[in-house]
């Protein structure tokens, strides 16, 4: 199913998509059926990906950049040309805007301590702000806490509506002249809204500040156009998008990353050494210290080329469905609550619940026993759950593999769940 | 890993809602949320009263009303019996089937066997039993509850 | 040739081995059998590394840590699993000593922005000191340069002799009460010296400051014990040791890593977030930001395990008579010139020379062709080039799976070299 | 790659040496240490020296023998021409075959054709030709180099 060109509005063919998805085949306890609903924590990997980084093993790899011979050449073209490859994923202006880390946090982590080290107008000190919202993952909170806590600088956030939206309200009280850096998620990993970029994105430009979108739960789902987004930064990771783990991405402008310094020391990411000074090389290599996530970068360029041949239009919009039929579904179990947006609009297929007193830890537990594999806890964004006033959620999460029939799995078991505590 | 004996025990716990206390702690479990505020209270070296407010799952509620059954008017070193002898159980990746001994000191506790095979719930399983010790430290001196950790 | 137990002094069956890297078979241009002689640039992986992580994503992966469902549980036991197997290959008093990075430079880093941030006693700021050697690799002197800059501090390193050995001669005014931390290589990358670790251990503990040991040329050819080392953090990084891109290790004495603050923020990392503030888990999570490279420590766990069942003694005895048996040969060849040690004792297997007036990039570009794959240049490390006035070097490395009949490929390879610029 | 013009430029090269110039600048390729100090001397328009000095492997020796050879007494268009002509045919990866009307643009310069298969050593080809191109951006204003860029 991945030949042919992605044709939008023709349905996915899930039955030959899940053969390319060695671990889907697994049964679990004794037999049952794995049903894989934990995609927003990581999604698995096609045979694709597995055997493009197999074959870089087994016949290519050297290390990258600074050889000469054959296998050095091989790996460099094929490390660079998984730059390419998402490159042209996101829609990037230049190959050299697309910054390879090891995870979504580590590219947030960079930009929150280039901001603290940058000359001005890019600086964070005391006396400026910088803006997140209630339903950032962890990943998007600790970096700008450690930010504000080492520079002074103060941190402020958009809170949550009980739909579960952003309340951007009073948006020109939040985002000021003194604000640096606005980071946002673009669709939550809790709620699985889908925020309203442009709003934000249109005040931050208003008074200068940099806009960061963490487009970790988005680059799986969506088709992603960093030009048309129009911020400064975005973020994203491999393991969520069919790719392998030990690998990120972070896009930047490239105004900023030349004159954004250098974050992490070392080998690759220098022009010239010498024991008292260093000059380093020009982005991306200046912020890719050490030997790269090479294997992984191949996986990766793997990866965004088996979404690109299937088509992200069309992921969308079976995720899309799916999302209608499971919130049609998931509204007749008694005392299942979902937590964020009910309708199917403006939100990714990631669906998070409460079931009456039945702690998620019991719900996850037991849909385990049944071979379902849901999330159950606070999801790496304990904020939206003080904020909500639950201790924890199951959330279920779907991808380009999922079907109408595990999601009717997902409900049986639910109501073997209710039976089970009841 | 639901024996009856703890869904009964998180259907009906024992000695639930916080009353006065020589210490009090405030445990947290992150992976999970699940959280407990503990307090003990001593006569001499008898547990008077264990008592607690928390939210979590089943084992980690189950959990608590079994060590308010189970300690509560025992002496301090029986009581670090119990606690260790359930820590041991519940660290052995279910590789350890309780035998008599054990059923003796761990009474209804060792229902919790099944659980240790799961690494992700041992947590909630021994916070209320984190939090007790703790408590007991606070309350009566960190040495009283470490005295019997070196015997062999 | 992996069953059974390895004797130390029974020689490595190197064509058994060899059957185990599925690359070594390959051939480069037009049919020419591959000499891969650029192992510290980076390693070969053996199928068994390949396997452990194809098996880990087709049948395990999940993400770890907060997961109730099984694969959650399987992947999290692997990836924790490999902690294990990599304390107990350097022997490090407990798992949780043992940091996941993404590869040693960020180890190295890792520390420095550590250090910089720390409380007293461990903090770098002005008026103290950090020591490094004129033989580091970048990734050991940029971190350094960088947090001079950003503290202050003042940054000073020992020489080298025309040996191209350490020059510890003036030990005690180089390392003073006034230096926190000194970090050297266990073995260099150009020069294979061997350093005398004790010396310097012996003089940093006597004035209070910390020791890092960059062992990323040492962990992958010889038994390394990070007791008897007696530093604080000793790095290294996977790929050069059989084990996959994007994955390094940092281990650090218990005690500072409960001290120091963390570096990076994020998911996994934390214990409880609020908006406001958050606190952290213990380490090792407390310095593991984000997903970790979950198939990356499984492929490292795997590979430790394949280097222990032939045995790292046996290894280095290996790699010493053929680095015996390299200088002798390399003798013959009229013009070259080692760089670095020029007999066997304490030194590694990487050996660097020049070729009267040939450019090492021509030297490199005209063994490639014969199949022969070295590495040209300052090799990470252009103060050494500078100490020794030359623009670069030839390298060429060997491992577990190099055998004599290389070496004299080699030497015929550079006496065609010869001739060809002659 | 090794073509006999290479090495004759290498074993042989044309006007090495720093002599009198408008401007100096010094390059390096940080990927191999190759570096090159070179100077610039222009009568109005008309190259009169390009002299350098530098270290570094046949290909970046040979391509600045190269670039002295064809560039001086050229006037600063018809030099940029071969500049960007050179450029071209280094960036092809290999694709390029130079046709006649190359050869005749480029001379000597066509003999790197096969170097440009190899991007490791790209950069050592075009060394000396960056460097050339700054120089004589510093003696004339920076208009002069850039404005035939827009070209189609
Ligand atoms: C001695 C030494 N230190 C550090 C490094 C850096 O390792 P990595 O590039 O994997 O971060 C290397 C290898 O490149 C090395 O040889
Ligand atoms: C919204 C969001 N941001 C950031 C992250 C962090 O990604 P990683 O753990 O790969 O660094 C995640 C996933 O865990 C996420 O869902």
């Amino acid at each position: 199913m991945t030949d042919g060109r992605p044709v939008a509005g023709v349905p996915l063919d899930t039955e030959a998509i899940r053969k390319d998805f060695p671990i889907l085949d697994r049964t679990v306890h004794d037999g049952k059926r794995l049903v894989y609903l934990d995609n927003a924590a990581s999604s698995q990997k096609p045979r694709q990906v597995l055997d493009a980084m197999s074959d870089y093993y087994e016949r290519h790899h050297a290390n990258v950049h600074r050889g000469v011979h054959v296998l050095a050449e091989e790996a460099t073209a094929l490390y660079e040309g998984a730059r390419d490859k998402v490159a042209r994923f996101v829609n990037a202006p230049s190959r050299d805007e697309v910054i390879f880390t090891k995870n979504a946090s580590e590219s947030i982590n960079l930009v929150a301590n280039m901001l603290g080290l940058a000359d001005e107008p890019y600086r964070v000190d005391s006396g400026t702000e910088i803006v997140i919202t209630e339903m950032e993952h962890h990943s998007n909170i600790v970096p700008w806490q450690l930010l504000a806590q080492r520079t002074g600088a103060k941190l402020k956030w958009f809170g949550l509506t009980d739909e579960g939206r952003l309340d951007l309200s009073r948006i020109d009280e939040v985002i000021t002249e003194r604000t640096k850096i606005v980071s946002f998620v673009l669709v939550s990993n809790v709620l699985g809204t889908l925020n309203p970029v442009e709003a934000i994105v249109r005040r931050a430009q208003e008074v200068g500040a940099l806009v960061l979108i963490d487009a970790s739960q988005a680059a799986p789902h969506m088709p992603l156009d960093v030009q048309s987004l129009q911020a400064d930064f975005v973020a994203f990771t491999g393991h969520k998008m069919c790719g392998p783990t030990g690998i990120g991405v972070l896009w930047g402008r490239q105004e900023l990353l030349e004159d954004l310094p250098p974050f992490l020391g070392g080998g690759e990411m220098i022009e010239t050494v010498t024991m008292s000074a260093s000059t380093y090389a020009p982005a991306p290599h200046k912020f890719e210290a050490g030997t790269p996530p090479i294997a992984q970068a191949v996986g990766l360029g793997a990866a965004v080329d088996y979404l690109t041949s299937i088509g992200m239009e069309r992921i969308a919009e079976h995720e899309h469905a799916l999302t209608r039929y499971a919130l049609e579904r998931l509204a007749e179990v008694p005392g299942l609550v979902i937590v964020g947006p009910t309708s199917p609009e403006d939100r990714g297929a990631t669906l998070s619940f409460t079931l009456g007193d039945i702690h998620p830890h019991d719900v996850g537990q037991v849909l385990d026993e049944q071979g379902i594999a849901v999330r159950v806890g606070h999801h790496c964004a304990r904020p939206v759950c003080l904020r909500y006033g639950i201790p924890a959620t199951t959330r279920a999460s779907f991808y380009l593999y999922s079907t109408t029939a595990e999601v009717d799995a997902l409900v049986d078991g639910l109501e073997y769940v209710r039976g089970f505590f009841g | 890993m639901y024996q009856d004996v703890i869904l009964d025990h998180y259907k009906n716990p024992h000695g639930r809602g916080l009353r006065e206390g020589d210490a009090e702690v405030h445990h947290v479990n992150p992976t999970c949320g699940d959280e407990i505020t503990l307090r003990v209270r001593y006569e001499g070296e008898t547990i008077a009263d264990v008592s607690y407010e928390g939210q979590g799952c089943s084992i980690s509620q189950a959990s608590a009303s079994v060590l308010n059954e189970l300690l509560v008017g025992k002496e301090l070193p029986a009581a670090l019996e119990v606690q260790r002898t359930f820590l041991e159980l519940m660290q052995s990746r279910g590789q350890i089937t309780p035998d008599d001994a054990m059923e003796e000191v761990l009474e209804d506790a060792v229902a919790f066997a099944g659980v240790s095979k799961y690494p992700a719930r041992v947590k909630c399983a021994l916070l209320s039993w984190m939090a007790w010790k703790d408590a007991t430290a606070q309350a009566l001196g960190e040495d009283t509850v470490t005295a019997g950790d070196e015997r062999p």
